[in-house]
């Protein structure tokens, strides 16, 4: 179990390395938000079940971080389709590829 | 074990503070926002690994559940901003775009 | 010197009260200067929260083992909760005031349209 | 250097805290800066949580991610300014920086006297706080000390901070709050909005339907279990407010009036100050002193201890219902500019 851990925990934040890169490298909006949404969620999942594995803990404990990461999957998906609509909305303009 | 979670939360900081250059850089308030969202989500796995740290998780999970379920709020709030702002009382908005 | 690593905490404070400070005299607008002050209020809740931490000390919340021999309560190993309970209200204080500070400024935009503190005064000046 | 339990986060992070207050000044769209005061708010939550102030840190949590941010952003929706027109001066500001590095120096030169960071001798931790330590499950049954020395030790304390939170909603209630029937004969009647905007999105709708529920019940949970784990009043009260924020948000302010009339909303942010009095006075009616629990347990079930555990209880009910009230008449009346009919 433990070592399923220390695997989720160093997946988790190599994603979280390609949500940054994402962040920092994409050239508009739309494209950011697509690398914030899918890997900032992903990672932080993979990182709080590879706390679960890593760390003897009871079963009511188990269940509240069960029910955090149910909460970030309800939650952060809303989040980004929230600001999505505010960026379409506001009139971010997307990328092309002959407007460099 | 503890010192694999102490390298673990030093390079989520790390990643953070990359993060942080998307919240400076910008250009627009949404993209800012989106960066921000990240850094709040990360904040739920440092708190976890403060938890760990400390030896007694089952204290600070209550404040992890706390955080995701209020994560989104700012999120919608801008939404809301975006959706609404031009169609209400257009007088009072000063030249420019709402994005800067 | 050594001083500057021991007491890294009192550095902080004083360079965040130093920001706030700053921004609530220096900035003119008037949204600015209530993130001004919220950091400032931050910063000295800081000072009160570092000078209650204790070294290895764990959260003062006791356990059930010493729950149930009063004898094995070690106060150092909790964090001081007298300056922990002073600053739990004041957070709570703080963003009612922070909303009180934003009403204002709401109230000021409807009279002279701007949040500037220089476009007010030559509102006011006509 | 420090020894404190997680001392490398703390370091880590007390450089970043100061990074994100210059740039949430700095930044030039009062939106952006909002935003980023936000954030700043998530890195003093982790800090507090890094020093073992787990209550501080949830107050913390609640309000920066609940309530703070939206109360900036409501009044950016109803002034419609975006950005920061003018910078100002730069000899003023430059006189401005003298004046307070000149006071930052001052500051600094009491810096040797201070103990060290976390010294467990130091003059704050020898008085009065070991005496909490040792006798708070003895005198009041509660094992969280946190809870106990807020309501109960230092009960007049949080009797007139929760008092305070009661006079600012006030405040910003006479600042804010105009006579609809009064400004009909001003300004035009704007046409009234549709019982559902189009533009509205369904999935917000849905999940903040989904997730108030367990936001409600979870800020039952720490109002109720403070005395074991860290949460009380306060914290669940801010929870408590920003769910039904959340709701006005994704809904309509129109939604969350018809539930709470106004009238309702104001009668129970003086009810929550009035129960928490109320609970002190019946103490001396039972003869004891003012805020003292343990009179009252020929009316409460169990011992002296048990009596003070219920008290902190009833208390922390009222701080919570005040503090919720308080946090959705303010958002209500920065969110509609004073009109209570419609907004953010």
């Amino acid at each position: 179990m433990g070592f399923l851990g220390y695997i989720l925990i160093s997946t988790g934040l190599v994603f979280f390395l390609g949500t940054t890169i994402g962040l920092l490298r994409f050239p508009d909006f739309y494209t950011r938000m697509h690398a914030a949404g899918k890997g900032d969620t992903l990672s932080t999942v993979m990182i709080l079940i590879g706390c679960i594995c890593l760390v003897p803990m009871d079963l009511l404990l188990a269940i509240k971080i069960l029910l955090i990461i149910n909460f970030i999957f309800i939650g952060s998906p809303t989040a980004t389709h929230a600001m999505m609509d505010a960026g379409n909305k506001a009139g971010a303009v997307p990328w092309r590829k002959d407007s460099e | 074990m503890n010192t694999f979670i102490t390298a673990a939360g030093v390079a989520l900081i790390g990643l953070m503070l990359l993060v942080l250059i998307r919240a400076i850089k910008g250009p627009t308030v949404i993209d800012r926002l989106v960066a921000i969202n990240v850094i709040g989500t990360k904040s739920i796995v440092l708190l976890l690994f403060a938890g760990i740290l400390f030896g007694q998780l089952e204290m600070f999970v209550d404040i992890a559940l706390g955080y995701g379920l209020l994560n989104y709020i700012v999120s919608i709030a801008a939404s809301r901003y975006y959706q609404h702002r031009k169609s209400l009382e257009p007088e009072h908005s000063p030249g420019g775009s709402p994005v800067s | 010197m050594e001083k500057l690593i021991t007491n890294f905490n009192y550095v902080i404070v004083v360079i965040l009260m130093m920001i706030g400070l700053w921004a609530m005299l220096a900035q003119k607008n008037l949204i600015k200067k209530c993130i001004g002050m919220a950091i400032f209020q931050t910063g000295i809740i800081l000072f009160f929260i570092s000078i209650g931490a204790k070294n290895k000390a764990k959260v003062p919340i006791l356990s059930k083992f010493v729950v149930e021999n009063s004898s094995a309560i070690i106060v150092n190993d909790y964090a001081n909760p007298l300056t922990q309970i002073l600053m739990l209200t004041a957070i709570v204080v703080g963003v009612a005031t922070l909303g009180v500070g934003l009403a204002l400024a709401q109230k000021i935009y409807q009279q002279h349209s701007s949040f500037d503190e220089d476009e007010i005064l030559e509102n006011q000046r006509k | 250097m420090p020894e404190l339990p997680i001392w490398q986060f703390d370091v880590l992070l007390l450089i970043l805290v100061v990074v994100f207050a210059v740039v949430a000044l700095s930044i030039r769209n009062l939106m952006g800066a909002a935003v980023v005061f936000g954030a700043y708010s998530f890195m003093m939550c982790l800090i507090w949580a890094g020093m073992g102030a787990v209550d501080v840190a949830f107050t913390e949590a609640a309000v920066g991610a609940g309530v703070s941010t939206v109360f900036v952003v409501s009044t950016l929706y109803n002034t419609g300014a975006t950005m920061q027109r003018r910078t100002g001066g730069l000899a003023f500001k430059l006189f401005i920086g003298v004046v307070v590095t000149v006071a930052g120096a001052f500051l600094l030169s009491a810096l040797p006297d201070f103990p060290k960071w976390g010294a467990p001798d130091s003059p704050v931790n020898a008085t009065v706080a070991p005496y909490y330590i040792l006798n708070t499950f003895e005198d009041a049954h509660v094992p969280n000390i946190v809870t106990s020395v807020l309501a109960d030790y230092r009960g007049f304390d949080t009797l007139l901070e929760t008092t305070v939170v009661f006079i600012a909603c006030i405040a910003i209630y006479s600042i804010m709050r105009v006579d609809n029937a009064k400004l009909e004969t001003d300004e035009p009647a704007i046409v009234a909005a549709p019982r559902y905007d189009p533009s509205d999105s369904l999935i917000v709708r849905q999940a903040s339907r989904f997730m108030v529920p367990f936001m409600q019940l979870f800020a039952l949970y720490v109002i109720a279990h403070g005395h074991y784990s860290p949460g009380g009043g306060f914290q669940g009260g801010v929870i408590l407010g920003a769910s039904l924020i959340l709701l006005a948000i994704s809904f309509d302010l129109k939604f969350l009036l018809r539930q709470w009339s106004e009238k309702t909303l104001m009668l129970l942010v003086a009810a929550g100050v009035f129960l928490y009095a109320a609970v002190g006075l019946a103490c001396v009616f039972m003869g004891g002193n003012y805020l003292d629990y343990g009179f009252l347990d020929s009316v409460l079930p169990g011992e002296r201890d048990m009596a003070r555990s219920h008290g902190i209880l009833l208390v922390e009910i009222g701080v919570g219902i005040t503090v919720m009230f308080s946090m959705i008449a303010i958002h209500i009346n920065l969110a509609s500019n004073g009109r209570f009919d419609r907004g953010l």
